[in-house]
């Protein structure tokens, strides 16, 4: 079975069985380029760590492509991280800001 | 026991503070507390930058008349920080204004001050 | 030698005219037709000075620049300690504020036509708006830096708020509750830079870093910069907030959002170019910034597609093009800067047609713009289903328009720099926005409409005269960029050049 | 002489951060807002003890009277004591 193939169709059984009808609807339209957008960008990002070691860049490009297969139907849980909960927005802020402050500190 | 500056005690106060702010807007439910938090925050915000001024031993930075212009900038604290200051007090104050007037409206709509009931992440 | 304080004359009128209009506008409170007139002369009042005004300099506190011999200068180019609180009107401030007024004139057309009630204080908010992106924009010192990003995060509640839904006060409520995180996080960054330089001035502060070891202090200024990213980030509505800058985008009166997103267009252009001149030179802040605007974009446009509303699609797709206005930015080059400003440019002009069409949906529609609209649209207001389709086409990047210029440039930017992701990105973004917009427009404007709703929308819908002169003037502007691009080079290839070459200027 | 300053500003660096616990865990929300109130004072003592008296004054002018007056409103206007479910 082709793994494309078979993502398509994982993708679009679960968004039908979220929204019903026959899978051509706005929102399942919607969600699952949504969807195939959110699996080329973190196989994208993967990839942009060739800029430290290319081999990595290789390896880790495998590893997402892999996991984007697995883990197949994410979109919801983009969604979900997405939400305007207030908490939920202070809790990213403060895991970016220390992000930021490791990776620059990192530098000196 | 440790000998410790008053500028090193402003910071530890600042930090206590400012912690104590977020974590008030993180974990509080209800709403006026969620106020009070941010102004905890400002608050400590605003004794950072003080403290960030201090100099030991120095003295306030207003020339007094009979004072030596070429001691003084030796001598006096820093000015930027209270400069911030006495902005962000006025900015922190109107911020509060409009957050405890958006909370009062709030309120006669909703009729709580849960942010769990009022805030909750939804699309209209 | 000594020369005279010539101090230019328009930079104090951009401030103050929006200013006293606003105090005298809100003192009217209700009487429609006063508040009419004093809002639009002096809208057009502001856009003549912003389209007339030589370039120059206004210094306040007055300190003359201090030469090494002892003598004094304002001259701007020389090398000299500043000492002063200064702004600076440029040729990249006059496109970016020249814009800005023209859009401040058809908002406050289009809210003078369509509200009755607090019209007073709703048009000051709007003013005080327009004043704090005027100011963030030309300003080269870090107290007026501060003071205009605070209050301009305040107005944003303000004019969210005052359009009167439950979901819209949420949304302010949300956004000025992290205000307090942002504005603190500035004023710790400011603190922290001066402490450090010890000079207001932006100028300054970049000559004392550039000639002075720091030392063991770079950490402060890391610590500096990543307030600053915070500061940057909330002003602009870029990944970690995006969630309440897109609520705040939606839940505005549509022309109120055209104000807004032209507000935080120009922050993030302001703010960015303040942060590369100061930090261009760290290692990994370019990267820091990078990161985060391609998540913006990404995390935009995915949200935008999912979306089932037209005014939720438009959210995030603001959210995303400014992800890719920073991209430029952050790339660092000249000609990602240049890029990354004039998509600023381009997407403000763009984004304003769609929603000034999304404007008028809600005007016909009473109050429902989701895509289960109907459609049908197209045959009673043809003409409104052209613009809304020659705006999606110049938001997609379709040649003839503006959008496609600058997103070439982006383009080519991004492989310049050996970075073939950023570029498949921007691409992606540019496709899927096509792909959101078409879905919302075909089932709004171009379906056919339903045969039950008989009763409702008999007849053509009327456009307003001034909803439709707007669009005609705005649709012209960007065709006239996406054909000629170099009359808007002519503007920003300077400041483009400043910023690589020589980035103490303003 | 140097000491007892010392020392009070101890006490008033250990005054401000009871009072920002104390505020936050309190049920009573107009309670709140005055121990909110007497943390500004120990706050501006700490602002004149920092070199800078005339944010001391405003400290405490804005601290004592402006935020609390502004929350006690919001409080009068909604209600004073948490929900507890």
């Amino acid at each position: 079975m082709g793994s494309i193939d078979s993502l398509y169709d994982k993708i679009k059984r679960y968004l039908t069985s979220i929204f019903g009808g026959e899978g051509s609807t706005d929102a399942i339209t919607g969600y699952s380029s949504g969807e195939l957008q959110m699996a080329v960008f973190v196989m994208l990002l993967a990839s942009l760590f060739r800029i430290f070691l290319i081999p990595l860049g290789i390896v880790l490009l495998l590893g997402a492509a892999i996991m984007v297969a697995y883990f197949a139907p994410i979109i919801r849980t983009v969604e979900l991280e997405n939400s305007n909960d207030l908490n939920r927005v202070l809790f990213w802020v403060i895991v970016y800001f220390s992000i930021i402050l490791a990776v620059t500190l990192w530098g000196i | 026991m440790i000998e410790i500056s008053l500028q090193l005690l402003g910071f530890i106060a600042a930090t206590v503070l400012v912690v104590v702010g977020i974590a008030g807007m993180l974990y509080l439910d209800n709403l006026i507390k969620k106020l009070i938090a941010f102004t905890l925050l400002s608050d400590g915000v605003n004794l950072a930058l003080v403290s960030l001024g201090y100099v030991q031993g120095g003295i306030v930075p207003i020339l007094e008349p009979d004072a030596s212009i070429f001691e003084f900038p030796n001598e006096a604290a820093l000015i930027f920080g209270p400069g911030i200051v006495l902005t962000n007090i006025v900015i922190g104050v109107s911020t509060t204004a409009i957050l405890a007037a958006l909370i009062v409206v709030l309120y006669r709509r909703y009729g709580s001050l849960k942010a769990s009931k009022v805030l909750k992440g939804d699309r209209e | 030698m000594n020369e005279a304080v010539t101090n230019l004359w328009s930079v104090p009128l951009l401030i103050i005219i929006p200013i006293l209009t606003a105090i005298l506008v809100n003192l009217l409170y209700n009487k429609t037709k006063a508040i009419r007139a004093i809002s639009v002369g002096a809208s057009i009042a502001v856009l003549a000075i912003a389209v007339l005004s030589p370039y120059g300099f206004h210094w306040f506190a007055g300190h003359p620049a201090v030469n090494s011999d002892g003598t004094y200068t304002f001259t701007a180019s020389v090398f000299s300690w500043k000492l002063s609180l200064e702004y600076y009107y440029g040729p990249l401030q006059q496109i970016l504020i020249g814009l800005m007024s023209l859009l401040l004139l058809f908002t406050v057309l289009i809210a003078t036509k369509s509200l009755s009630k607090n019209l007073g204080p709703y048009l000051a908010i709007i003013f005080l708006t327009y004043v704090s992106a005027a100011a963030v924009l030309m300003t080269n010192d870090f107290y007026h830096l501060w003071i205009a990003v605070e209050l301009g995060s305040l107005l944003v509640a303000g004019l969210v708020a005052s359009s009167g839904t439950a979901y819209a006060q949420k949304a302010a409520l949300k956004y000025t509750f992290f205000s307090a995180l942002a504005g603190s996080g500035l004023a710790i960054s400011l603190g922290l830079i001066l402490g450090l330089t010890g000079y207001v001035n932006i100028t300054d502060a970049i000559h004392f870093l550039m000639s002075n070891d720091l030392g063991g202090m770079y950490a402060v200024l890391y610590v500096a910069f990543a307030f600053l990213t915070l500061a940057w980030v909330y002003a602009g509505g870029l990944v970690p907030v995006h969630p309440l800058k897109s609520d705040v985008y939606r839940s505005a009166f549509p022309h109120g959002t055209v104000l807004l997103q032209t507000q935080s267009k120009l922050m993030l252009v302001a703010i960015g170019i303040v942060m590369l001149r100061l930090f261009g030179s760290l290692p990994f802040a370019t990267d820091v910034m990078l990161v985060i605007s391609v998540l913006t974009m990404i995390f935009g446009v995915v949200m935008a597609l999912i979306q089932t509303d037209l005014r939720w699609i438009l959210a995030y797709l603001i959210v995303s093009h400014s992800g890719l206005v920073t991209v430029g930015l952050s790339l660092g080059t000249y000609r990602g800067i240049v890029g990354g400003i004039f998509q600023a440019l381009n997407d403000v002009i763009y984004m304003s047609i769609l929603l000034i069409c999304c404007e008028m949906l809600l005007y016909f529609g009473k109050g429902s713009t989701s895509i289960k609209f109907g459609g049908g649209v197209a045959k009673k207001s043809p003409w409104l289903a052209a613009f809304a389709v020659l705006g999606a086409m110049a938001a997609s990047g379709i040649p003839p328009f503006n959008g496609f210029q600058s997103e070439l440039i982006l383009l080519q930017a991004a492989l310049e720099q050996g970075l073939p992701e950023v570029a498949a990105v921007i691409l992606m973004v540019s496709v899927s926005t096509f792909v959101a917009l078409f879905r919302a427009i075909y089932s709004i404007f171009l379906k056919p409409e339903p045969e039950k709703t008989s009763e409702s929308y008999v007849g053509r819908f009327k456009m307003p005269d001034v909803v439709f002169i707007s669009l005609v003037v705005l649709l012209s502007i960007s065709l006239i960029l996406g054909v000629y691009p170099q009359l808007a080079f002519s503007f920003i290839n300077e400041s483009a050049l400043k910023v690589v070459l020589v980035p103490w200027v303003p | 002489m140097i000491d007892a300053f010392m020392t009070v500003a101890y006490l008033m660096v250990v005054g401000v951060t009871i009072g920002a616990i104390a505020a936050l865990l309190q049920k009573d929300l107009l309670r709140a807002a005055y121990i909110t109130g007497a943390e500004s004072i120990a706050l501006a003592f700490l602002f004149h003890a920092l070199l800078a008296p005339d944010l001391g004054l405003t400290q405490a002018i804005v601290g004592t009277v402006l935020m609390p007056g502004i929350i006690i409103l919001a409080i009068l206007k909604t209600r004073r004591h948490e929900e507890s479910d």
